[in-house]
């Protein structure tokens, strides 16, 4: 056999003997290597290394000397051994479970902590937020960002930042995400599967995510992309990417994509990126009408209608009949809804269907072609309110994490004489308030007899923390009419108020 | 007859061994409840068990066996704690110190016959034999071995102990080490230097018996010097005290006790009569082996140990020393009787060119050091330490915490920085070794099982549970008497 | 094209997401129950909430 | 300012270990200044500069750390100077600090001790063998034990007891399945109301069956105290049932004692009922399958656990609670009216030994001959423990049937399968098998039993027979098993549901005599020819 | 920015790649051509007689009466305070001291010599514990023990320095840190070492016994002997890493007792300062914070090159010193110092932390982004001078510098 010593002395660098030992035992363990030694070079320590054929004859080495020796069956073996030996002697040292208690105090530090870390989740006030992002790109890390209140500027240049270095910027004010079934942020517990989601909008994100869950099909991811990629000044630089990650990824087979009604030139840019993939899409620009679409495409202006598409025209809540449960309802002369949402787009959706209805509606959050409330007037108009808009939520947290924000709002409508129906949602999953039917039921417990009817929908699945149908019955329990989806809670709104007026 | 009335008033709180299905009521309830991970204790057998409950204390019953224990115990750990060893000189030859020997050769561990030593044991006889002159080939001096001509006695049993094979013939210069608290004396060989080839490691070559003599001729006379020299001799204590705070465990690991010991004889040496040369090679020696202090941590623990011996009922291990083939331990208040069990192999890392396969069991009186509640007790001293078991520093903080649990006490003269300096734990019970089925953890080298190889590696290894197992029930009937 | 070749971002849905959490300390336990690996920032604000001091390092490339 | 100082005589610290606990006393006592130094000749100058020398330090070696501590009030130096010297020991590092998380889990009684929080009683379910050496521990630390492990040596078992008693501990066991303490249920217990009735008992199943009924009667358990089944031997002598006797005794809040026993041996049921005499408090007596014998004065003899339940409730001032002697009859009649001719023997299928020598002792006393693994009197024991004879009643917790698996009352197997071969004998009248709920017990018996019970009805109907099961259940409704769940799932499998082990007995052995009689009236008719 | 990222590479691998030896000890007139008469070179960033504190004045004085300037105390302080002498940072001539940092014409210094880069650093020999100039002491036994170091000490370990053809110092310090050294407030084990590397040589070269052991003995006492060699060598391994533009990389760390100043590669000799801080820590029996001086000495260049507070995981018995934490949690000062450093330095490991690097190369941006500042160990000098130490323990860094610092490198860099 051949056999090759090699030897390589590092003057005057001092080592722990029993940390050599190691260092020797892991060194002779590499393929080829027959023996390897990394001692102090003492006349003792020489003496073994000789008498094990370790050392070269005639080196000169001292006792302040560190000397590694392989001898291996190969030279290209021992030289291996011997480069990875000084590797690991040079190799800065990442400490175990005592570091349990110790905490970083910067991203730069966690990452030296523990190297495979590749996403970064920021959740810092909005002034702090876009340079945290900064410093996780240029970490490599992807970054999904929370935080809102971060200006148009610091997004751009931190998205441009983001493409240039292959990396995925999801945010500002991205509220969800689910990569490879790690929940980022407020998320709820899907099952896995093969349907992807873009989104612009947490709260449809999340709701489509449940929507389909609870079906019966599973998501592969949801990827988050900020509630302004799709304006004209980002371009939809995330929203792009994206699509370019669905592409590649081998688990996904149709894609979701939901936003608000993007700019015109970025709706254009994004259809054709579409229309170039190989995938089959879905695209929910909620509220409007029908755009023009490339071939493999589908389009709904409503979130339970994208979810619908997406399963293959498979109806979700087939037998929740709106008519059939507002026909059993006992009758009232008044005629108003009004909407308490903590989801923004939950919120929009609605719009879209009570307007869609023929219905009168103003909000806060008013989408094309609703009345914006407090700009006119709203007398006799429907009032649907997204709780979490920042009048809302300026100093307290969003309601999806604190329900009583919406509690005074509850409170004052359950009393409104002029209201038939009180339409809520109830955001469960990870993030998101631990018992909200809990909560809800306390507040509507104090409702006179003749209070307006409290209709609801949950998006959450049956694997959240909170447990779908453990917080439906809650609600049922409590007098509240649960529909299967917040659309249908909407159309069952529609159908009470129908109902009472004829 | 008594009732307990107390056991209704009281909130009841309860501690559960076996099914743990039985807990779910206590639980339900609130009740305070701590659920033990029972296994049966020492080796498993029912009598054991029965005969070590037969020990245990009872601070309403001073009579009981237990509770003479006990006391017997407070003893024992004062004397350990109150023990003042100090280096007071140097014996030329250990036939000094004993003078009638005669042809007789000190080992370590407990008693053996030559048919039954190891190898390295019976390699190292032959290099006594040699230098001794008693012989004049080794084939000479393995028949003189054979045919009875030598007697051998276990060091312990001559309040010496030896590292590894523990050789002490009478020619060996000797540490002595006094306990001022008692006034008893312990005695040591010294370290040789000379890398492998070591007598205490099995070797007899020529230039192992030349570094005998030299060790005779040069280190003893200088460092006998050097310690006349300072006056009331060196206090070990607060030295290797001090070396615990410096990474040592004073057992696997004395670089900076030999480093305190170097500075400590430095002056000494300097300002003797020694010639320069003489000054020189011994200042040589100590500064390039830094297990030196090996020998005077020995001795210092074995003046302490020996002070605790022979308390009447104590079940305290005094002595843990291995022969390369049994282990065995003395306990405190079972004076001439040893308790033995097969040695194991010692767990860690090797050097190049050797594994397990060459490995001799366990061997020496070093483990006099664990007895002592340093070594693998104060092994939060010494993180670097754990690296032979591949443990990482969390692992050596762990040795030291779980070795609290056989032992009745804490040295607060050896105290354990990482621990926020609580002090190592100390007196091994054998009644808690047997309750916990915890067996001892000892640092250790690893000898070549053939004689002369010399140190192949270190790392760590368990008394095992015969000895603290036999002990238990030598107590038991000890006491039943 | 190999999967090493791709741009990281369109090799991020295969990969295991491992997670620095900057921020809100609730996430972590969620993330923790998911069984994915986080590390939680004792985050303050850089540069002592002086976003200029920030925006300058930023710009030097923390 | 007051000067204190004292000498730590030959113990080495380094300075900055004292100057931590310097710093740490100071901290923790409030004390005005502690300064610790070795005693060297540079620092006792250093300590007269300062006017800190005191008389106590001059004879300090250089070896020795010298204490010095000043404040004007003594009590706050006494209380530094104590600290300072838990100091220089050392702490131990505090429970529940990630440290201390760290070690391995407790192994031993007396590191259970050690962290747990004021123990006070030892729960022992470890093999027999090692069993009395861990209750030997318990007890010299000071705990009280429950000790479920059968097999002890009864010299074991004697030792631990002798000690006990002379600690005035509490041994229940060995081989003590249940026990309420303070509220706390130990080993198999049942979920019960606290009330005023104490009990002791040396059977297990005993004790819950009466604790049970006692519960569903209103009333409720101040202290359920097993002794073991070997206590009342005369090798052991009672030991605990009088211990148990005198603490419910002094119990305030014990206002009724019963006690549940097989027949202690004959000095040691002498002493117990001399015993129970002078307690000043009523005491219901039941030796189960025990000679009767006449109440007298505070003490009052039943025969069976429901008498045994329904006496103390009624002691306990509650009410009068009525019996079910009439539904029981109505019962067997209605069995009886499908039955075969051929179907004229008992069965008793028990998981609880209780009950199985309860069953005998009814059964006998109605004469009729029972067989038994667990007899009464030896000439009754069945020659082959797998093959019923006649009247049979079957412990099935006993050795025989438990050794290398787990008791019936965690695993129905043996029961089901015994319960099958029953089925298919056509001699046999009814089955009898008990139920047994509470912690420790099956989580869902009825579950593993019902359909058991439906196969076992539809082979013997497959037979051409009906084959009654009557099935009670020992049990509350604040069991973890939820008790009425229970008996509607036995009951819809066909069971019939009697309230009590006692009525259970009675209702069996109310068939059986019918079946006799029917024989008779057949034999009878065919003699005279008047039937075919 | 990549400029920044290459520059911190190239000052990091200078640092690392520094082979530190003693290689003399020689007085400072021969070593320093620009120390003159009248001349005192002192601790920290520059500063003027009437900025100084109680302890710099004290030793400026002792200094003026031990070069024979003025015959006595009071003389000497009317002599710095009427501007009669120059004073000058020892930063600025290669050189170091600890606390007070006195050094004059006549002193012997010690010798460092970084053989990769062939500069030199000097600092003074440690005067042991007690009354000491470093801590502003200035009484007549102060002065005679300065003499003794000069005319026996340091000729003797000098010559035995030579023959023993210099020291390398890197295998000793990293001994030290697997002996319980931090290199800072503890330095046993290093001079333990020390002594047995340098006793054979004394023996060898000095030929009268009673001078050989006074000197043994002194070193042999002085567990802190090793600290200004120490100190040395931090000035000789971080000297070659100045000046590199872009380099964000800490190379001065140093205070006067009234200020705190940094340099930092990439600006050169420009000085960045604030007021300096209390150290946090543990005091002599008789002593509080009410007697410390504020921080004091050039000895923070020990934690420039990653030992004192940054390897503090390294000697929990020091971390005993800060008061707030347990022993135990030593290891969270060395990972927290990790988090504003470039790197560990692989040569000198720590076996508690499983032998990771002591954290290297400290850079501004780092500092200030996280708000974690550099923890340096400390010696507590009393705030009069003449009384010497009072006390142990830590003190921080003032962020203020490192923040003036990033504008500074902002600004250099063209980026604002």
């Amino acid at each position: 056999m051949n056999v090759v010593v090699l030897n390589e002395v590092r003057k005057g660098f001092y080592l722990d003997s029993v940390a050599l030992m190691r260092l020797s035992r892991e060194v002779a363990g590499s393929p080829g290597v027959i023996e390897a030694a990394l001692m102090m070079g003492t006349p003792s320590n020489a003496a073994i290394m000789r008498n094990a054929g370790l050392l070269e004859e005639g080196s000169a080495i001292k006792g302040n000397d560190l000397v590694i020796a392989v001898k291996a069956e190969s030279e290209a073996a021992a030289r291996e051994a011997l480069d990875n030996a000084i590797k690991s002697l040079d190799k800065p040292k990442t400490q175990g479970e005592a570091q349990a208690a110790w905490r970083p105090h910067s991203i730069a530090a966690a990452v030296k902590a523990r190297p495979e870390i590749n996403l970064a989740l920021i959740s810092v006030p909005g002034e702090f937020a876009a340079a945290e992002a900064r410093k996780a790109l240029n970490r490599g890390l992807h970054v999904l960002m929370f935080s809102d209140n971060v200006s148009l500027e610091d997004e751009l240049s931190l998205k441009q930042q983001a493409r240039a270095a292959g990396l995925l910027m999801m945010g500002p004010d991205c509220g969800t995400a689910v990569i490879g079934g790690a929940p980022l942020a407020f998320a709820n517990k899907l099952t896995r599967g093969r349907i992807g989601i873009v989104g612009a909008s947490g709260t449809g994100t999340q709701e489509i995510s449940c929507l389909i869950s609870e079906a019966g099909a599973g998501i592969s991811h949801a990827i988050g992309v900020g509630g302004r990629d799709l304006k004209k000044d980002i371009g939809g630089i995330t929203t792009l990417m994206a699509i370019d990650a669905f592409d590649a990824d081998p688990e996904t087979d149709h894609v979701v994509l939901i936003s608000k009604p993007p700019h015109p030139d970025v709706a254009k840019s994004v259809l054709e990126r579409i229309g170039r993939s190989r995938k089959s899409y879905t695209v929910c620009f909620i509220g409007a009408s029908e755009v023009q679409l490339p071939p493999n495409a589908r389009f709904s202006p409503t979130l339970k209608g994208a979810a619908e598409l997406a399963l293959g025209h498979h109806q979700i809540g087939a037998d929740f009949d709106a008519n059939a449960v507002a026909s059993r309802l006992p009758r009232s002369g008044r005629g108003g809804i009004e909407g308490l949402f903590a989801g923004g787009t939950l919120c929009a959706e609605a719009q879209v269907i009570l307007a869609a209805a023929g219905r009168k509606v103003a909000s806060n959050a008013a989408i094309p072609g609703v009345l914006k409330l407090g700009v006119e007037p709203s007398g006799g108009r429907d009032r649907l309110i997204d709780l979490g808009d920042d009048e809302y939520t300026r100093g307290r947290p969003h309601p999806m994490i604190d329900p009583s924000v919406r509690d005074e709002a509850l409170r004052a409508a359950l009393k409104n004489r002029d209201l038939s129906v009180i339409l809520l949602d109830l955001v469960l999953g990870y993030g998101a308030h631990a018992d909200p039917a809990e909560h809800l039921a306390k507040i509507a417990a104090d409702r006179g007899p003749d209070a307006p009817v409290l209709v609801a929908s949950v998006v959450g699945t049956e694997q959240d923390p909170q447990g779908r149908s453990a917080q439906i019955r809650k609600l049922e329990q409590a007098g509240f009419i649960v529909a299967p989806s917040n659309a249908q809670a909407c159309e069952l709104a529609v159908a009470i108020v129908q109902n009472a007026g004829r | 007859m008594n009732a307990a009335p107390s056991t209704l008033q009281n909130k009841t709180s309860v501690i559960s061994l076996g099914a743990s299905d039985l807990d779910r009521g206590v639980e339900s309830s609130g009740a305070p409840l701590v659920r033990l991970q029972w296994q049966p204790v020492g080796d498993g057998s029912p009598e054991v068990a029965w005969s070590l409950a037969q020990l245990v204390g009872d601070t309403t019953d001073a009579d009981c066996l237990g509770s003479r224990i006990d006391r017997a115990n407070a003893e024992v750990l004062e004397r350990i704690l109150t023990a003042q060893p100090v280096w007071v000189d140097i014996a030329a030859h250990a036939s000094e110190v004993w003078p009638d020997m005669g042809r007789t050769l000190l080992h370590a561990g407990p008693p053996i016959a030559w048919n039954d030593m190891c190898g390295p044991m019976k390699g190292a006889v032959l290099g006594a034999i040699l230098y001794e002159n008693w012989a004049t080939s080794p084939r000479e001096a393995e028949q003189l071995a054979a045919s009875g001509g030598i007697r051998f006695a276990p060091c312990h049993e001559f309040g010496a102990v030896g590292p590894m094979t523990g050789i002490i013939s009478p020619s060996m210069p000797l540490f002595v080490v006094e306990n001022k608290t008692k006034g008893n004396r312990a005695y040591a060989p010294m370290m040789e230097s000379g890398g492998a080839k070591t007598l205490r490691f099995g070797a007899f070559a020529p230039e192992v018996i030349e570094g005998l003599k030299l060790i005779e001729t040069v280190l003893a006379p200088c460092l006998k010097a050097a310690v006349t020299g300072i006056d009331g001799g060196l206090p070990l204590k607060p030295l290797m005290s001090q070396s615990l705070h410096m990474g040592d465990d004073v057992h696997n690991r004395n670089t900076a006790a030999t480093l305190l010991l170097y500075r400590a004889v430095t002056e000494s040496l300097l300002k003797s009569s020694i010639s320069r040369d003489l000054v020189h090679e011994t200042l040589r020696t100590i500064g390039a082996d830094d297990m030196f202090f090996l020998s005077l941590s020995m001795a210092a623990c074995k003046a302490t140990m020996d002070a605790a011996h022979g308390v009447p009922f104590s079940s305290i291990v005094t002595a843990m020393a291995r022969n390369g083939v049994n282990v065995g331990i003395r306990v405190s208040g079972l004076d001439g009787q040893w308790f033995v069990g097969p040695a194991d192999i010692p767990v860690g890392l090797f050097l190049p060119g050797f594994s397990e396969a060459d490995a001799n069991p366990d061997i020496g009186d070093s483990a006099i050091t664990e007895t002592a509640g340093l070594g693998a007790f104060a092994m939060a001293a010494a993180p670097a330490m754990v690296q032979f078991v591949g443990g990482t520093p969390q692992d050596a903080l762990r040795y030291s915490r779980e070795m609290a649990h056989v032992t009745i006490g804490r040295n607060p003269g050896f105290t354990l920085p990482m621990l926020d300096f609580i002090g190592a734990p100390v007196g091994i019970d054998v009644r808690k070794v047997v309750d916990e089925s915890m067996r001892p953890v000892i640092n250790t080298a690893t000898a070549h099982k053939e004689p002369g190889m010399g140190i192949i590696g270190a790392g760590v290894v368990q008394a095992p549970m015969k000895c603290f197992v036999d002990a238990v029930g030598a107590l038991a009937t000890t006491g039943a008497r | 094209m190999t999967d090493q070749d791709r741009p990281q971002y369109q090799q991020l849905l295969a990969r295991k997401v491992e997670v620095v959490n900057v921020g809100l300390e609730g996430f972590v336990k969620d993330l923790r129950d998911c069984d994915i690996g986080v590390v939680h920032v004792d985050w303050k604000p850089s540069a002592g909430g002086d976003p200029q001091m920030a925006a300058l390092l930023a710009k030097l490339g923390v | 300012m007051a000067i204190q100082s004292s000498i730590k005589a030959n113990l080495y610290k380094d300075s900055v270990s004292l100057m931590r606990i310097s710093q740490v006393t100071v901290a923790r006592t409030g004390v005005q200044r502690v300064t610790l130094l070795m005693g060297t000749r540079s620092n006792k100058e250093f300590l007269q500069q300062a006017g800190l020398m005191g008389p106590a330090l001059e004879g300090a070696k250089p070896g020795d750390i010298m204490i010095v501590v000043a404040d004007d009030a003594g009590e706050k130096r006494a209380a530094a100077e104590q600290e300072i010297h838990s100091l220089i020991v050392g702490e131990e590092p505090k429970g529940g600090s990630a440290e201390a998380a760290a070690d391995a889990p407790p192994r031993s009684i007396s590191r259970g001790v050690a962290i747990a929080d004021h123990a006070d009683l030892a729960m022992i379910s470890v093999p027999g063998p090692y069993a009395a050496a861990e209750a030997l521990k318990a007890l010299r630390r000071g705990l009280n034990v429950l000790l479920f492990s059968d097999n002890v040596p009864i010299e074991q078992e004697q030792a631990i007891k002798r000690v006990a008693a002379r600690k005035g501990l509490l041994v229940m066991g060995p081989d003590c399945g249940t026990a309420i303490i303070n509220g706390v249920p130990l080993g198999f217990a049942n979920v019960v109301r606290r009330g005023a009735i104490g009990l002791v008992g040396a059977s297990g199943t005993g004790l819950q069956e009466v604790m049970c009924q006692i519960h569903r009667h209103g009333q409720g358990i101040s202290q359920a105290i097993g002794t073991g089944s070997h206590d009342v031997s005369s090798e052991v002598g009672g030991i605990t049932m009088l211990q148990g006797l005198d603490l419910l005794a002094a119990d305030a809040q014990t206002k009724v004692v019963a006690i549940v026993s097989k027949p202690p041996a004959g000095d040691v049921q002498k002493r117990v009922i001399e015993r129970a005499g002078a307690i000043g408090k009523p005491v219901v007596i039941c030796f189960l399958g025990g000679e009767p014998a006449a109440s007298a004065g505070n003490v009052h003899r039943t025969s069976s656990l429901e008498e045994t339940a329904r006496q103390a409730v009624a002691l306990a001032g509650e009410r009068q609670p009525g019996g079910d002697e009439q539904s029981i009859e109505a019962l067997a009649t209605r069995v009886c009216a499908s039955l075969a001719p051929s179907q004229r023997y008992l069965r008793g299928l028990y998981s609880g030994g209780t009950f199985c020598s309860e069953a005998q002792t009814i059964w006998r006393a109605a004469g009729l001959r029972v067989r038994s693994n667990a007899p009464l009197a030896e000439a009754d024991r069945l020659a082959d423990v797998e093959a019923s004879q006649g009247h049979t009643a079957i412990d099935l917790g006993s050795d025989e049937f438990t050794v290398g698996r787990p008791h019936p009352m965690i695993d129905h197997g043996v029961r089901i399968e015994r319960l099958l071969k029953e089925a298919d004998d056509s001699t046999v009248a009814c089955i009898v098998l008990d139920v047994v709920l509470g912690y420790g017990s099956h989580p869902n018996p009825a579950e593993m039993l019902a359909p058991a019970i439906r196969r076992a009805k539809a082979a013997a109907r497959g037979q051409g027979r009906e084959l009654p099961v009557i099935c009670f259940v020992c049990g509350t409704d604040t069991d973890p098993q939820a008790y009425e769940t229970q008996k509607a799932m036995l009951a819809d499998a066909g069971a019939e549901l009697v309230g009590s082990s006692t009525g259970a007995a009675r209702a069996a052995q109310a068939i059986a005599s019918r079946m006799a009689a029917d024989d008779n009236a057949t034999a009878r008719r065919v003699m005279q020819g008047g039937e075919r | 920015m990549k400029l920044i990222e290459d520059a911190n590479q190239q000052a990091l691998g200078r640092i690392l790649e520094g082979e530190p030896r003693l290689i003399d000890i020689v007085p400072a007139r021969q070593l320093i051509p620009g120390l003159r008469e009248r001349m005192i070179l002192h601790a920290g960033p520059p500063i003027s007689w009437d900025r100084m504190c109680g302890p710099m004045r004290g030793a400026v004085a002792g200094a003026i009466v031990f070069e024979g300037w003025a015959q006595d105390l009071p003389t000497a302080t009317k002599l710095a305070a009427s501007g009669e002498i120059e004073f000058h940072p020892n930063h600025h001539f290669g050189a170091v001291g600890p606390m007070t940092g006195m050094t004059t014409m006549s002193m012997p210094l010690f010798v460092v010599e970084n053989a990769r880069f062939s500069n030199r650093a000097y600092c003074a020999i440690n005067e042991g514990l007690g009354k000491v100039m470093r801590f502003g002491g200035n009484d007549a036994s102060v002065l005679k023990r300065l003499a003794w170091l000069r005319d026996v000490f340091g000729p003797t370990l000098g010559k035995a320095i030579r023959a023993a053809g210099g020291v390398d110092l890197k295998s000793i310090v990293a001994r030290g840190l697997s002996m319980g050294d931090e290199l800072h407030q503890r330095n046993l084990a290093c001079s333990s070492v020390f002594l047995r590397e340098i006793a054979p040589w004394m023996a060898r070269t000095s030929t009268d016994n009673a001078v050989l052991a006074e000197c043994l003995a002194f070193i042999g006492q002085n567990d802190q002997f090793f600290l200004n060699i120490a100190m040395a060598m931090g000035k000789a391994i971080t000297d070659p890493a100045n000046g590199i533009r872009g380099s964000t990389i800490v190379t001065t760390m140093c205070r006067n007792g009234t200020d705190f100043g940094i340099r930092v590669s990439g600006l050169g000799e420009q000085w960045f300062t604030a007021p300096v801080e209390m150290p946090e820590g543990l005091y002599f029996a008789g002593y509080s914070e009410k007697d410390a001086n504020p921080d004091m000495g050039d000895s923070a260049i020990v934690e420039t090159i990653g030992l004192g507070g940054f390897a503090m995981a390294a000697a929990p018995a020091v971390a005993g010193f800060v008061g707030a934490g347990a022993p135990s949690e030593a290891g969270n000062f060395t990972r927290s110092m990790g988090e504003i450093t470039v790197a560990q330095n692989p040569e000198w490991t720590i076996a508690a932390m499983d032998f990771a690097g002591v954290p290297t190369g400290i850079d501004i941006r780092l500092v200030v982004d996280s708000g974690v500042v550099p923890v340096i160990n400390t010696g507590i000098a009393h705030r009069e001078p003449g009384i010497g130490q009072v006390g142990a323990g830590v003190v921080k860094a003032p962020l203020a510098c490192f923040q003036q610092a990033i504008v500074a490198i902002a600004k250099d860099l063209g980026v604002s």
